[in-house]
């Protein structure tokens, strides 16, 4: 395989809250079309990595490239985000929310939102507003919000949990369809054996620092 | 980037729907100008020629307070899931989404006054000695500057800690003008006289600060 | 910093004790009001500070949404925060100046209207620095500087309109001043001026070195052990 | 069953302390109430025999308007992480809760009006002619009426079983009479009357709906 | 082993949300001492049965005996219920939330907390208020809300979710610790890998049903 160029360099992100530093440092390059796993213990600034790439956080220093540019203003319509919550209206169905965050990425044909709610195995015409869904129903449906405008990055935090562990295979199976696709996909997750064998890299993080990154699973070069 | 058209309508379509279902903000509104109406109504034993001078106060009073209620309620909404964060990696343009909240809760105040002005009416025995058609004038404007800070301060007042109180204490001293011009237009008007100068005021003020809303929300929507 | 500073200390202490000399002895008595009047040199210097330092709050806050640097932040921060202080001094000393003079503490004149509402704003402006959540006060604090500056205007001809149509209260009429008492006031005003910068200054120097606190913090949160800082 | 005991207290400690963690919450209540009183003024321009009149009703509207902005703000808390299950499910009796928040909610709105009354004796020139002890007792009997009525409502609302019932057209018309009686107590007492009658009527209203609210509230918080 | 007698008996249990039937006829007996697995898909209705069981959802029709009570009012304070949401104060530090909810239990000496909050593994003089925890740190604590007051039945939904690998095979061996103690437990979750050879029993529902339970995690005696 040849090496392509990084479509996310990071280089010496700091972030601090108040006095607290999430992120002390972190330098790495991405490249397209792989599937990384970000691993490590609760606290370790895996989201505070994972928003301040979306764009969430202002990094307090230090440096982002993506696709090139350095304002995430700039490339935001090819980046997918899916956080803890579900960033879904409650009081709405699952098919008028993906109808409304349509809108905001200038996508008129509802196809692509049935399209997404089917891929992660969802029923399109299920009336019951997302209030009401079990709560890996919710999931399933964030990340079909995060599906849904093709982006080219996908950063998707704790997507497996609450999901049941058919749909979790099932939507390993189709994060590893989109990374074939040439996309990047970057999963947050603490369920790392279901990503064994998927994921090109995973990348292990501790106290707001990338410590190893290894090809597989097994070979777990941590350095506690 | 997507053309951003269409955008607003779909923000203001969907708050709409929203309140539709949910109405928090239409009943809590209308409850407490009610019981304003009522309560004033006892108060004093109007009698035509000092009630026509007061109710101007009254009456913009009730709505100023109203609206405040109102527009804690619709960005409560935004914040619920975080759904504020899906439309911050969006590519959708701020101003996009201020402009919808704006007209949403413009129409949600005028409803308002719509329904109570008639009550007013009743309850007041008011019959304007003046020109009727600016009063409709000084309505839409004085509304809609109560509306367009009122929308900007409550995106900012999320981002305080008990955002709930914070919203009329930012609110509240910028609006003292537009305040006193709607109060002084109405009160003129229904004691007899024209309110040609009051409304050039709350037109000028409306223009500006309209103006310096739609430039700065982008930099108040972004802030972490 | 370290010489200047007990310079200008010193400067302002002086003329702040000659102005007081001269507001209170030197300058002749006013005719109808008597001594109360005297009061006048604190009143309208302290005016026109708390004017320019509302002033100097808007311009940096411009400064800092174009450039971000913190110093004009702090600036901000500062000139909003003395620039309340003489707002207040203002306005207790007009109600105590009024209240022998009109018989009242507080009427709707428009300018007390005005001060009091610029009062207001600018208080409001540092609420919300009090009670801000975000990572990013200075910026919100900052567009409410500018909205506030913007208000401005308008207090003015809302509350022009609004009077103008009742009688001005007592004060009215009073066409020329006396040049002696012009001469007190400049000195007062001067004197004042010296003050506020000097606080604003210090002022400054506190909130500089608590944000360098800050960042020494943080500093050793990035260098400490990793593991212990959770 | 564990001794119950304590446990209103406890509930009103937590909830004070939460007020008070938004630290200067009285610094900004103070500036809350100068707002409500300057904007006030500037709609009513205040004149002395007029306003005395009036003073009554204003009093009361600006006390109403600060409890509805208290009584949703603490009961927004209690949703936020649906921590209101957490009191479901532990044997403290519902009552202790609702008797914290009425009490919490008293002690915030009576508070505010400490510091409005001066502001609103001042900018009125107000000087009770009738005896000023039965304005105190007054204004104790009418913020509970406000209060217990307003925090079970508010309550009711937060279940969205609950909230088609609680339509403001229900809730209004039971506050009225309350209201009702303290504009009036408060003006009489103003212009130089006693307010026994009123008093008695408040008194009784306030016994009316404490038990009222207490019987109920178990039944409102269970709803699903 | 000696057959004990059923700690919870349901019997056809049907719980219905407007047309839609989460729980469909459960009918089932559990014993003490014992730690139950509950699994299943997404919307199969565990959280439902959690719930109903620990008295948030009033069943539709059917009975639930609990520790030989019927009304879950009466046993409450033996039961800890730990849900999806944190059921947690975001503005209090972890150990100011449980001494509060020990005060809701009749529990005064604090020690009980500390060792509560230390069982899950933070420190108990972390000041931070839980708002600012990532998100395991925060399901840690929310698990230490329900253990605290030492339940003899203690219903746990999705307890593993979010938390990190260490952390969760750490949580295993508190369970089977109380266990021990003769507590019945009864765990929700998809990480079912986490709970082999710790659960006594896994228990398989489906679209509202029990459809299987097996005492081993091999043994997928499912019928789909
Ligand atoms: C009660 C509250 C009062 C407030 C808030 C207030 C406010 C102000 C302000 C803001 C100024 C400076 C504005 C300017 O220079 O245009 C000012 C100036 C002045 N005030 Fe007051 N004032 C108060 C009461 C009084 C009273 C009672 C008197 C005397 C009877 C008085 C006499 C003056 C005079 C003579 C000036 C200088 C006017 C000039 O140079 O144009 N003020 N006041
Ligand atoms: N807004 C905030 N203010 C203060 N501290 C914060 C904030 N957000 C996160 N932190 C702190 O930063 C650290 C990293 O948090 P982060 O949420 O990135 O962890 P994480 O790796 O995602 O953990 P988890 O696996 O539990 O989700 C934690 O110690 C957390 O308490
Ligand atoms: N309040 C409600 N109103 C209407 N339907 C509901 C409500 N709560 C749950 N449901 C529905 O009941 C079904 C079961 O939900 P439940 O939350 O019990 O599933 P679950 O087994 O916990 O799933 P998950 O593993 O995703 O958490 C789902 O289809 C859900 O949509
Ligand atoms: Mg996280
Ligand atoms: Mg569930």
């Amino acid at each position: 395989m040849t090496e392509t160029a990084p479509v996310i360099t990071v280089s010496n992100l700091i972030k601090q809250f108040g006095r607290f530093a999430a992120l002390r440092g972190v330098t790495a390059e991405f490249s397209a079309g792989k599937l990384y796993a970000i691993l490590g213990d609760n606290g370790a600034g895996k989201t505070t990595l994972l928003r301040t790439l979306a764009g969430l956080n202002r990094p307090t220093s230090g440096q982002i490239t993506i696709l090139g540019a350095q304002k995430f203003g700039d490339i935001c319509h090819q980046v997918g985000y899916m956080a803890h919550s579900s960033l879904l209206y409650d009081e709405m169905s699952g098919r008028e929310n993906l109808d409304y965050f349509a809108r905001l990425y200038g996508i008129s044909e509802s196809a692509r939102c049935t399209q997404a709610i089917r891929a992660v195995g969802l029923d399109p015409d299920l009336r019951r507003p997302v209030g009401q869904y079990s709560q890996g129903m919710r999931q399933r449906m964030s990340l079909a919000r995060a599906l849904f405008n093709d982006p080219k990055i996908l950063l998707l935090d704790e997507p497996f949990s609450n999901v049941d562990i058919h749909s979790a295979t099932g939507m390993v199976h189709l994060l590893a369809n989109i990374r074939d696709q040439g996309k990047t996909i970057f999963v947050v997750t603490h369920q790392a054996s279901l990503l064994d064998g998927t994921a090109d890299e995973f990348i292990w993080m501790e106290a707001g620092q990338i410590v190893a990154r290894t090809l597989d699973l097994q070979q777990t070069a941590r350095t506690t | 980037m997507p053309a951003p058209t269409g955008i607003m309508p779909a923000t203001l379509r969907k708050d709409l729907r929203l309140e539709w279902r949910s109405k928090d903000a239409i009943n809590s509104m209308l409850f407490f100008s009610l019981l304003v109406v009522v309560v004033f109504s006892f108060s004093f034993d109007p009698n035509a020629e000092e009630s026509r001078r007061i109710a101007g106060g009254l009456i913009w009073v009730a709505f100023l307070f109203a609206a405040v209620v109102a527009l804690n309620q619709t960005w409560a909404r935004e914040i619920r899931n975080q759904v504020l964060d899906a439309y911050r990696v969006s590519p959708a343009p701020a101003n996009s989404l201020f402009l919808a909240k704006a007209i949403g809760n413009f129409i949600f105040v005028s409803v308002l006054e719509a329904l109570m002005t008639p009550l007013f009416v009743i309850f007041y025995q008011l019959r304007p000695l003046g020109p009727t058609w600016q009063l409709l004038i000084v309505a839409a404007l004085g509304t809609w500057a109560l509306v367009v800070n009122g929308t900007f301060f409550a995106a900012m007042s999320l981002r305080t800690r008990s955002r709930e109180i914070m919203l009329p204490l930012l609110l509240f001293p910028i609006s003292i003008p537009a305040l006193l011009a709607m109060v002084q237009a109405t009160a003129n008007v229904l004691t007899g006289g024209g309110a040609r100068v009051w409304i050039a005021l709350l037109l000028s003020y409306d223009l500006v600060f309209t103006t310096a809303c739609l430039l700065l929300f982008e930099t108040v929507l972004n802030a972490e | 910093m370290n010489k200047a500073f007990p310079i200008l200390g010193i400067l302002t202490a002086l003329l702040l004790s000659y102005a007081l000399y001269q507001a209170l002895d030197v300058a002749p008595t006013e005719q109808t009001m008597g001594d109360v009047q005297r009061i006048f040199y604190y009143h309208v210097p302290s005016a026109w500070t708390a004017f320019i330092l509302f002033t100097v709050n808007f311009v940096a806050s411009l400064v800092y949404l174009f450039r971000r640097n913190p110093a004009s932040d702090i600036v901000a921060l500062v000139s909003a925060e003395v620039g309340v202080v003489f707002c207040t001094i203002v306005l207790v000393t007009g109600p105590i100046w009024a209240r022998p003079v009109w018989g009242i503490w507080w009427t709707w004149d428009m300018r007390l209207t005005s001060t009091l509402v610029l009062w207001l704003i600018y208080i409001s402006y540092l609420v919300l620095r009090r009670f801000s959540s975000s990572g990013e006060t200075p910026i919100l604090a900052a567009t409410l500087a500018i909205f506030g500056a913007l208000c401005v205007p308008f207090v003015y001809f809302s509350i022009w309109f609004f009077r103008t149509q009742h009688p001005q209260p007592v004060i009215g009429g009073g066409g020329s001043i006396d040049p002696r008492m012009l001469h007190v006031l400049l000195i007062n005003w001067l004197a004042f001026s010296c003050f506020a910068l000097l606080i604003c200054w210090s002022r400054y120097r506190l909130e500089e070195l608590q944000r360098e606190v800050e960042q020494a913090h943080a500093l050793e949160s990035l260098t400490q052990s990793p593991r212990s800082s959770r």
